[in-house]
């Protein structure tokens, strides 16, 4: 278990005294600036949509973009991602294109999940990245299975696996640690502490110190990064992946974050937390300390930052305008997929709710 | 008599039994400060305290393995599980545990808990806000199995349950949340458990339905009274198990003739029960084979969930049909 | 050709698919260098290594998220849960991720493996040795469900079933483990799941039937015939979901009276859903209730499993109501 | 969480130097070393039952008899034990009649539970002995359950859970513990590491250094004992207690220990684990060791020894005999106890049951 946080920069975006920022290229900094940035507009576009009535339900992940695209920068595209549903950014950064993203939450004929989810749950099998699902920490054991299999198998391949701080409480979390600790399956358990899970917050969802240390029950590496710091998550991953590439087995990384905005569109959390604590962590934002380390850097502009965000803006009103205006899926697509083929019930069943809609419009027509 | 919401009437029967009975404790994810998610337990913390109504980690085995816990002490746990989508991690502590605790223990020990859970689709909630998987619990002997359509049942039938001696598992049809209003009074009153209601009477068939289905029967019940002629008599099951088999036979001798409606998929559904049982019991009463309309057995969609559930069509046909055999 | 036991026609089949397909591997609690407390992996470790068959720590959730996991990655992991009564903790990964992936992903991910467990009474196991839970796993859409009766059929199915490119839980009625002996061809076959299989031709009524329960019908079907002259059509289900509804609808156009046969639970067990579908898909040619011979709705007993059980008896009694009707 | 294992006594019951045994009186010392003996007895007894097919299964504690009792014995009568099914020991301390222990392992008419579990399955209300069942670690969260309701109602009860070094693994130790944390509950959770969970040893169970850190994780106090060591086993145990009592919340203790014989009588250990290993733990075996520290202390002898053996004998034979003889349960509660009242689907199927046994000797008449 590494000791302390491990943070490179300042709130200002400087680094910090005695820190060493991981060698990255020029391009490989501005691509994950645009991402960042991508991953915000585009939260913040949707849930302006919800708001509008146009999609029915979204999650954000403002103030998690560094922790949730650093970590995931560190992989090869062959790793696998197994996603929470806040890891937009995750997907975006391996080429999820925002049309296929707007067709998802549209649940339209184009989703390649066949409009049978709700927003934010899309998955991409050419991306390997995972299918999101709404229980909370059960895609946690995937990853191990994924981590597992590829040592089985003798590939290099590692899973990293999302959640949050409220998801370490369930047992699948331990049953998943357990597992990678005892078969040193390749695996990067990301602990995105938020500090919140829905209204609960970090302290009464665990009594112990930090998330970070629960790795010592399951004797594999624990690390706890500040979260907003996206060089720091890149560089505590990286050496994770790295690890798991050698044969030495799990991490648990412990991004130290914070979730700006409400769970999600259904939530209100001014009713339950304090607005001072919402300010001081603004003042930590990733995408904004990121974008003045950019800037002090030589690497970046405010001029640049002006038309990356003209930019962005258009590509997603393209995506969102193009995607709106697809129907919804064929009907029948409701009964494909539940086996590889379609049982004699589901025929019948298929064929009743067919002949229901002909009986409404017949009697509609009475 | 206030009119209020199914929300409003279970935060009724909640605080009515936290007043009478100290035992009585709730837990759950964001019931605390928050309220609940859907604010079935606003104000109770405030009122109450922390020792009486409290959040809890993450973790439904847990909640439930904790109350039951609780309960073998001598509390009255009433958990909630935020969806009961979410309620697989302590299906093991549930069927395992509270449901054989005083069968294995030759009644030394009991678990007196009401598990509240959310259920059912209309919500736009996908596959995992929208489940109906009371079957589950149906199947499992030693537990109680409750279901309100509306706030006068959902407090009465709430009070039972939390007064009841054995673990309960208490559906409350979250589409019907808000939307399902109703007078209901401001005392305390109890609706046993284990019979069912005669909502709407009738002469010549008979749907057997229970949550948030009842409306949509009533609806066609409607329908086919003004635009067939025939009378449809509704059954809301409320509970159930132990169901009210006594309610049902009565309806099916006297109408010769039944649709039973729910959203659960249909395969191994309470509907599926509910038709081999009529069927032993009064098969030679019945003038047409017993009608299932139900959800299709495939995970609850999102885009689809309309054409998932049971609606007003999908019933007249099978009452029609009833009718015409 | 060989005459071996239920538990040798597994480890046949599992030895028979390693072989073939390197993506097959074995998991679970006690199952590597011990072979499995049942012995059905028995020699399957030394013959395959550690890195196709091993020991998984104690925690059935974990044992079936990791098997999706290594689905997921290519793998065809066949987990064991020791018994049945013990796969709760697992419940949420099946029902919620195993079954629901292929759907929920739009058929972008599957997660093909073969929950194999141990089920049913008979072995003096009470509550947590004997639970029938099937009931659990047909109400859940995206999974198969199999339960051979026999040696021969365990092994055609257990090939069938690891082929398969479903989530199938395979249930292997343990009372039968050593007790039913067959002649099993030493070559790799399958059986094709969703099939079932008249296993007593008859004329006269219809038991349908699956697992342990098979012999015992068939042992009332015999003494049916001898003393009462009447022939008894006896079906072995051998795939739960999706079953074989042509198979048992056509028999029951022949006879027009049924029997069913389980050890669950009676309420909402797999009975209820043939009894319901075969009155709506045959009503018409029914001369009689169809008649559930089942568990009885209790935790499963130990001083009287055999009580509890359904036996020649109890079948009998049903059949000769059933021709008497 | 302490360091290192807690013992007193050296393999031959001599005190260890440096070391101050719990000041217990003789009466104490010597109802510990009865009940020890007894559990002992009781065991090898009642599986040679087994073996002569006069139970139909039995789980013995050989070995783990200092950690079960020692434990135990930290408790008052109002405290709550939450057993695992090793834990006889504690049943036989608290007082629970042999007579009734041979009624429940053939399930007849005077068995607390009617026939209805397994052997081995106990419980007892009045004793505060919770009631057995067989799937392993749900046990857990009971026991932090009753030492927060314990919280709650301002009473100073606490609750002692046994459980084996296999049940860590499962998603339901962590969550229990983790409530204990979050709620500082009156919970002592108690892990008999005899090593192996049924053929897997402990390493493969879980690869952290000890079961004990995994306190850690919760911020609770973890402690590992000598197991084999009844003196330190209760004198951790007491501690625990009392800080349980003092509103300090909960604790885990490793018991680090050795089943010596099979798994139950199911199991034959020699097909995988070594004999040498069992000899080594043999000399260790907690009993002679306790033995040896009483005659040493001048509290017992050789001649006491065999006399006491010869009462046991006994005991057990008088209860053997008299409840061998006792018949089975009336049928009719097979269908009672389901609810607290019997309802019409079970009044139904118990009549059911009634006529096909009639029916049965009415054919046999025939
Ligand atoms: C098993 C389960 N229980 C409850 C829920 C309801 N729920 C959805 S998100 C959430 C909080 C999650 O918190 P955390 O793990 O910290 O992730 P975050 O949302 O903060 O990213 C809860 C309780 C759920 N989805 N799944
Ligand atoms: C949930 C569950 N899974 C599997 C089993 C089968 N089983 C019974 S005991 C046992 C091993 C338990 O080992 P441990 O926890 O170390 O306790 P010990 O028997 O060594 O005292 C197993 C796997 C069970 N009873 N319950
Ligand atoms: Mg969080
Ligand atoms: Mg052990």
């Amino acid at each position: 278990m590494s000791e302390g946080l491990v943070g490179f920069l300042d709130p200002e975006g400087k680094v910090l005294k005695g820190q060493k920022v991981p060698s990255l290229n020029r391009k490989d900094l501005l691509r994950l600036y645009r991402v960042m940035l991508l991953n915000r507009r585009v939260d913040e576009r949707m849930i302006t949509l919800q708001r509008q009535g146009r999609i029915g339900f979204y999650v954000g992940s403002m103030g998690e973009e560094a922790a949730i695209i650093g970590s995931a920068f560190a992989l090869k595209p062959k790793d696998w991602i197994i996603p929470c549903y806040r890891e937009l950014g995750a997907a975006l950064l391996r080429g999820f294109p925002l049309f296929d993203l707007c067709c998802q939450l549209f649940g339209n004929e184009q989703d390649a999940i066949k409009g049978r989810q709700m927003p934010n749950h899309y998955a991409s099998r050419k991306l390997r990245f995972g299918s999101i699902s709404s229980p909370v920490g059960n895609q946690i054991p995937h990853a191990t299975g994924i981590g597992l299999a590829a040592r089985l198998t003798g590939s290099k391949d590692v899973a990293l696996v999302y959640f949050g701080d409220g998801a370490t409480s369930e047992g699948d979390f331990h049953v998943a640690l357990n597992f990678a600790g005892v078969y040193k399956t390749s695996t990067i358990f990301l602990c995105r502490n938020n500090q919140w899970a829905i209204s609960v917050p970090r302290q009464f969802q665990t009594a112990s110190r930090t998330l970070a240390e629960k790795a010592t029950a399951y004797n594999i590496e624990g690390v706890e990064v500040d979260g907003n710091d996206i060089l720091a998550v890149y560089s505590v991953t990286r050496e994770a992946v790295d690890r798991a590439r050698r044969g030495e087995g799990a991490t648990l990384i412990e991004a130290v974050t914070y979730r700006q905005g409400g769970h999600s569109t259904s939530d209100d959390p001014r009713v339950y937390r304090d607005e001072k604590e919402v300010q001081e962590w603004l003042k930590k934002d990733p995408i904004s300390r990121f974008k003045s380390y950019l800037i002090n850097d030589g690497a970046w502009s405010e001029t640049k930052d002006a038309s990356l965000e003209e930019q962005i803006k258009d590509e997603i009103e393209v995506a969102l305008k193009k995607a709106e205006k697809i129907g919804p899926p064929c009907i029948d697509t409701m009964f494909e997929d539940v086996l590889d083929t379609v049982p004699w019930n589901l025929e019948e069943q298929r064929e009743e709710l067919r002949a229901s809609q002909e009986y409404e419009s017949v009697q509609q027509d009475r | 008599m206030p009119t209020i919401n199914i929300i409003q009437a279970v935060n009724d029967a909640l605080r009515a039994e936290m007043k009478r009975d100290d035992r009585v404790v709730i837990m759950g994810e964001d019931v605390g400060k928050f309220g609940g998610v859907f604010r079935a337990t606003q104000g109770l913390f405030q009122e109450f305290g922390s020792d009486r109504v409290f959040d809890t980690p993450l973790a439904e085995a847990g909640i439930i393995g904790c109350a039951i816990g609780m309960a073998l002490y001598g509390l009255r746990p009433v958990p909630e599980i935020q969806f009961v989508d979410f309620i697989y991690p302590a299906f093991d502590q549930i069927v395992n545990e509270a449901a054989k605790m005083r069968y294995r223990s030759g009644g030394q020990f009991t678990c007196p808990m009401v598990i509240r859970a959310p259920s059912g689709g209309g919500i736009k909630g996908g596959l995992y806000h929208s489940q109906s998987p009371e079957t589950y619990f149906i199947h499992t002997a030693g537990l109680k199995v409750v279901m309100p359509s509306n706030p006068y049942d959902a407090k009465g039938l709430l009070i039972a349950s939390i007064r009841d001696d054995n673990p309960v598992i208490f559906l409350e049809p979250k589409s019907l949340y808000r939307a399902a209003r109703g007078e209901v009074p401001e005392e305390v009153y109890v609706i046993e458990l284990g019979k069912a209601k005669v909502v709407r009477e009738g002469e010549d068939i008979t749907v057997v339905t229970y949550g948030a289905m009842v409306r949509v029967a009533l609806e066609a019940a409607e329908t086919a009274a003004e635009e067939d002629q025939f009378s449809v008599e509704v059954i809301d099951m409320r509970t159930l198990l132990p169901y009210d088999i006594d309610t049902v036979i009565a309806s099916v001798k006297k109408t010769s003739r039944v649709v039973i409606v729910h959203e659960a998929p249909r395969t191994c559904g309470f509907g599926a029960e509910l038709s081999a049982t009529i069927s032993e019991k009064a098969l030679l009463h019945l003038q047409a084979p017993i009608f299932r309309v139900t959800g299709f057995d495939i995970p609850f969609p999102y885009t689809f969930e309309h054409h998932y559930l049971p609606n007003e069509t999908r019933i007249l046909k099978a009452l029609r049909d009833g009718m015409d055999f």
